[in-house]
């Protein structure tokens, strides 16, 4: 079994939780909702905090919760980011940093604590007392905190809400890379669709304390998120000037269909490809699934203007991307 | 006044340091976990628990040396019990001063712990239980720490409390000279009979000793706590 | 009678029992009205010496009234002993015998006095002890209640084995209604527990509180008095 | 024992809970301020009145009474200035009573408060200026709601205290009946006259009584703290 | 004087504020910069709340503080809404929402509850201790504090970081329209730079304590974030089919540059234009700015294909639009 199995059942006041997930027991899942949707709760529940939860949480072989079992918080260590940061007001940052650290059991690898400091940005807070962080700073702490306690499920609650976009952009591919190599399951919740669409290989849908949606972010995002979500990776070489072995990320909203080549223009590629699906998004537009010579593409276009030209399903189109970021 | 002090004048002084000591840490080590319980229990029965802790200051020390006098003796409850352990009694012995001191100290020392813990709340202990954190791990590594400033004013209280306690341990104690003749007592005979010089001085060694002990403590306390705020 | 006036009457705690009984025999008789104020002697003199509304002080001792009329607060002449303290050596443990002074001397238990630098029955079970040649063997074995009345109470709850009471404490207690022996110690194995009155300067020119202590050298009160298991001076 | 009740026998509990009540008030009105101030002050002289607050406790009650004593009366400092409004003495009075209560217990009630005050911190105080709230206003609307536990505490601490209080009160307010005779005083004197008949039933119930108000305070203020965290 | 002048200087430990800013007393200023860089800190001191502050904060005509002055918070009633959102714990969410409503002073409109209570969504939740909230919920229920204590400057501190798209894309309009509308000047804090080209009259960038820069948000946006941030508005009728006495809004991004005009496509439109200025963006980009027969477009373009195509200043090219939201 190496699939993350969740069926909690939680009443909190007049809100009711009653979730049923399955999930892979490895990379990044978003959870994705609306405020109050119940994301929050969910992690506690995951993490072990909600002792009145019933059901069954299973990571994996390690069953942490059924009809017969709790096993407590400490001994899940699924390193919570909690969406108030929950420093400790008595410890300096790096007394924060080290906390759970120094409480991984010895047959664990106790992770590097320079590269997630430097990574963070955390340098020169170190010997800071919590009380004077900048709202950014603190939950680079706690975010730092959680991972250096080596956790064997991470649970991220909107931990970069505060975070600007620059920082960002480098603690999330960490995220991203850590996730990969160290094959850590992840639970994200965010509010940020693009770092959803980036990041998370599958999308879970909240809302009302319900599962709505299961899926590939892609297809999943778009019941419920504007148009930057989607997204495809491709081999840099489809590129002219892209060097090979690298990919590309091409989001939807950056590639359109032309009936006729287009001449020279501002265009970083023109591939020719036939419409492979044709799926109804957001606020009347359209979502195209493009097969160009073997390569898949995702545009997303206005269902109108597409009517217009008598573009659909087996088209043969050129494919325009216009841009393309590393992925 | 000299002759005095140096007339075993000293020794109430130092026993009572050596009690309200002792007692001090006997109350922290009774009352932490009863404040602990009492700040985290969701039983509705624990106001009545509550009102139990603080019952012993509403009768006067007197009094309660009193009960405690029948509870601690060769007939009583407790007396009884420790029998069967040591064949010392308990009353008339500096064991028996800790009890009562404590018995009277302890609202004195829950309160203040029990408020500092509720004024902590779940949620860092929370944090600490997702680090991997046991149950008396976080106890000690967080709950402890962020409450501090109750345990010092638990501390001070119990401290001062037991320094200037005095029916009690007079009824318990029975004022037997480098056993359980503490200060208080000493400077009440001195204005019982009279010999109020003594009792200045003794009062006034008493108040700058206690002034400068507390100075001390809530100069530590302030460096702490004004790093956490 | 003239106008009823007030008195009041500051008593050394262990006669406020008897003192109880002598104030509501005198207001009956006289139709003044007495409040009665208890307190140890040692702090009813503090409390006069700061103005304490007091009329008469009916102490446990000799020195504090005597105190008061050097200290010009108490009426020099009306000074008088009242009553005399009669020590009693008791014991509330079963397996004592009836010789309480053998017992004393065999036994290993506590043995409690009244503090003797405070209190006057304090100072004569030292004496006591003494005469009888015992201090050796109590040595050790001390401990001191602040006042006769806690003295008692070490006693009464079997806390000392034996201990020097007031005989005032256990008068009303029928020979041998509880367990243990009783010894009265004779009068003449210590000096004198004198309990002395005194009018206080403030009451000066109060009928009642005048009224209140002659009634109080009367025999009628002398009677109560003895009743209560104290001594009355022989009339001068 | 129902002829000692009812020959005057309650009237000593009527005016412990009165002194009791009057003291409470007293001491809020006056430990509020100065435990805002310590809690709120960067001075570092603070540690000082700190410990000043505290040193009532180091000494036996019954000496603090005769300082008390001397100092209220006729000669002394406050006894002197008070005659100037007032041909009543404070010695010996329910006044004198009260004054004598409140030193001694002020460290149980500055205590609880000023904790409290420093656990509210300054956020939430903020937060209020920012929505046009003054000092003051401030300060009633969020600084002591917040604080609301350590008031609880520090109330029935008071209250608690002044009811079992005894070495102060006897020596300031002289045992007289109806108005400075309190309940401690009155089992005391039962007590040390044998009469452990009354003693038992007075304490019974003073003890009964208390327990109630307690347990009702109590239970009041977990109502209220449930809500708030 | 209908500006708003700040000049503060204030140090915290070894981080030293020192700002000095102008602005005019009306419409929204988005503060930006990265992590710690003292926005929290500008704002405390704009709203009194930093008494070790020294300079001059200028709101139009009344002097908050200057050399002589300090008028204490209170008066000031800067309606900040803190990072950390401060709710009252001892008061149910209603009378959270009523605490500066209540003490608005009698010559002051008070503004209407109903409407903030439907727009924030917070119907449910007025009976509600504030201890049981969501991130989002919480959030909300700070702005709508802040909005109903009338202040006379709207401090906001990155008020929208935990709430969801959803829900963020009606409090912004409403907000917006706030400040259009009641003419109430704003600071907002955000990390998010579609927000802040969305709302922002003008963007000040805050680095380590000083002001970096300061101006329209496209043009400051442009040295600091990523490439979302620019955009246009547009009458609708350049468009086929959008309706006239409307507008749109062109992100940069979704502007491309054909030397030929391209045939039937996905694209919304197609116009001619004049290159009329190029300016360097972030990451090998470049910033066209065109001139569509009197319409100014803007499109980023990567530079290499700009370069491999010849195109510059000068160049006449068709701008195709591939995606507009309304405006
Ligand atoms: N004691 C309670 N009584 C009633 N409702 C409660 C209680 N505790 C929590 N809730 C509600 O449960 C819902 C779920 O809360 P949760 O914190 O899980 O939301 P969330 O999805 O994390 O939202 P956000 O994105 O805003 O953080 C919220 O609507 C909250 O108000
Ligand atoms: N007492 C202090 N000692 C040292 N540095 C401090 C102190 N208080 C605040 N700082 C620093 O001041 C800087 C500015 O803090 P501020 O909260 O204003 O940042 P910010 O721009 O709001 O950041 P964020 O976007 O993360 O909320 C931070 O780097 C913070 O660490
Ligand atoms: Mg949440
Ligand atoms: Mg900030």
């Amino acid at each position: 079994m190496t699939d993350i199995a969740i069926r909690v059942a939680l009443a909190k006041g007049s809100f009711h939780l009653d979730v049923d997930l399955t999930v892979p027991a490895s990379g990044l899942t978003a959870v994705f909702g609306p405020s109050g949707a119940g994301k929050t709760t969910l992690l506690r529940c995951i993490a072990g905090l909600e002792s009145a939860a019933r059901g069954l949480v299973r990571i994996g072989a390690a069953i942490w919760q059924d009809a017969s079992t709790f096993v407590p918080p400490h001994r899940r260590a699924a390193g919570l980011v909690f969406q108030d940061t929950r420093l400790f007001a008595h410890l300096s940052v790096a007394a924060n940093l080290d906390y759970g650290r120094r409480r991984i059991p010895a047959d664990r690898p106790v992770p590097g604590r320079d590269d997630v400091i430097d990574l963070l940005g955390l340098g020169a807070l170190l010997e800071r007392r919590t009380s004077g962080l900048s709202g950014g700073e603190a939950q680079r702490v706690a975010i730092g905190r959680a991972l250096l306690a080596s956790p064997d499920f991470l649970l991220l609650d909107e931990p970069l809400a505060a975070v600007d976009a620059a920082r960002k952009g480098e603690i999330l591919p960490f995220v991203e890379r850590l996730h990969r190599s160290a094959a850590i399951p992840m639970l994200l919740v965010s509010h940020d669709v693009e770092d959803v669409a980036r990041l998370a290989d599958r999308v879970v849908l909240l809302d009302a304390g319900r599962v709505r949606g299961q899926g590939a972010p892609t297809a999943m995002l778009a019941t419920s998120a504007p148009d930057a979500a989607w997204a495809v990776t491709l081999p840099a070489s489809v590129v002219p000037g892209g060097r090979t072995g690298t990919s590309l990320r091409v989001a939807a909203r950056d590639v359109a269909v032309f009936l006729d080549p287009p001449g020279p223009s501002s265009a970083l590629a023109v591939l020719p490809a036939a419409v492979r699906a044709v799926d109804g998004a957001a606020e009347g537009q359209a979502l195209l699934t493009l097969d160009a010579n073997g390569v898949r593409l995702l545009a997303l276009v206005r269902q109108d203007v597409l009517e217009r030209h008598g573009l659909g399903l087996g088209s043969i189109v050129h494919a325009v991307i216009h841009h393309a970021t590393p992925a | 006044m000299i002759e005095t002090f140096a007339a075993g004048g000293w020794s109430p002084l130092v026993l009572t340091l050596k009690l309200a000591a002792v007692t001090v840490v006997c109350l922290l080590a009774l009352g932490t976990p009863l404040a602990w319980w009492l700040a985290r229990t969701r039983w509705r029965g624990r106001v009545a628990i509550e009102a139990a802790v603080a019952l012993p200051l509403v009768l006067p020390p007197t009094v309660i040396g009193f009960y405690l006098l029948i509870l601690l003796g060769p007939n009583g409850a407790v007396g009884r019990a420790f029998a069967l352990v040591s064949d010392q009694g308990l009353t008339f012995s500096f064991a028996g001063l800790v009890i009562a001191s404590v018995v009277y100290s302890l609202p004195f020392v829950v309160q203040p712990i029990q408020n500092a813990f509720e004024s902590v709340g779940r949620a860092p202990l929370e944090a600490a239980a997702v680090l991997r954190a046991g149950p008396w791990d976080r106890f000690v590594s967080v709950a402890v720490p962020l409450a501090l400033r109750g345990f010092v004013t638990a501390a001070v209280m119990g401290f001062a409390h037991t320094l200037g306690e005095f029916g009690v341990v007079l009824m318990v104690g029975g004022n037997i000279p480098g056993e359980t003749r503490v200060i208080s007592i000493a400077i009440y005979d001195h204005v019982e009979t009279l010999d109020y010089g003594y009792a200045h001085a003794m009062a006034a060694v008493l108040v700058a000793l206690s002034f400068a002990i507390l100075v001390l403590v809530y100069g530590i306390n302030r460096r702490w706590a004004r790093a956490a705020p | 009678s003239a106008r009823a006036v007030t008195v009041t009457v500051a008593v050394a705690t262990n006669f406020l029992k008897p003192l109880e009984t002598l104030a509501s025999d005198f207001a009956a008789t006289s139709g003044h009205d007495v409040v009665v104020v208890s307190g140890s002697t040692g702090k009813l003199y503090a409390q006069i010496t700061q103005g304490a509304p007091l009329d008469v002080f009916l102490a446990a001792d000799t020195e504090r009234p005597a105190k008061l009329i050097d200290d010009g607060l108490a009426i020099a002449d009306s000074r008088f002993t009242y009553a005399l303290g009669r020590l009693v050596l008791l014991s509330r443990d079963p397996s004592a015998g009836a010789d309480c002074v053998a017992a004393l001397r065999a036994s290993a238990g506590k043995v409690a006095i009244a503090n003797p630098e405070t209190a006057p029955y304090g100072a004569a079970a030292r004496a006591a002890l003494q005469a009888m040649s015992l201090s050796p063997a109590v040595a050790g074995r001390i401990v001191q209640g602040e006042d006769v009345g806690q003295t008692f109470a070490f006693v009464d709850t079997a806390n000392a084995a034996f201990g020097f009471v007031a005989l005032s404490q256990v008068a009303g207690e029928p020979p041998g209604a509880r367990p243990g022996c009783r010894w009265d110690v004779p009068a003449d194995l210590h000096p004198p527990i004198e309990q002395q009155a005194v009018l206080l300067r403030r009451a000066a020119g109060n009928v009642a509180a005048e009224a209140f202590l002659a009634w109080l050298r009367g025999p009628e009160a002398g009677a109560l008095i003895r009743a209560a298991g104290y001594g009355v001076p022989a009339a001068p």
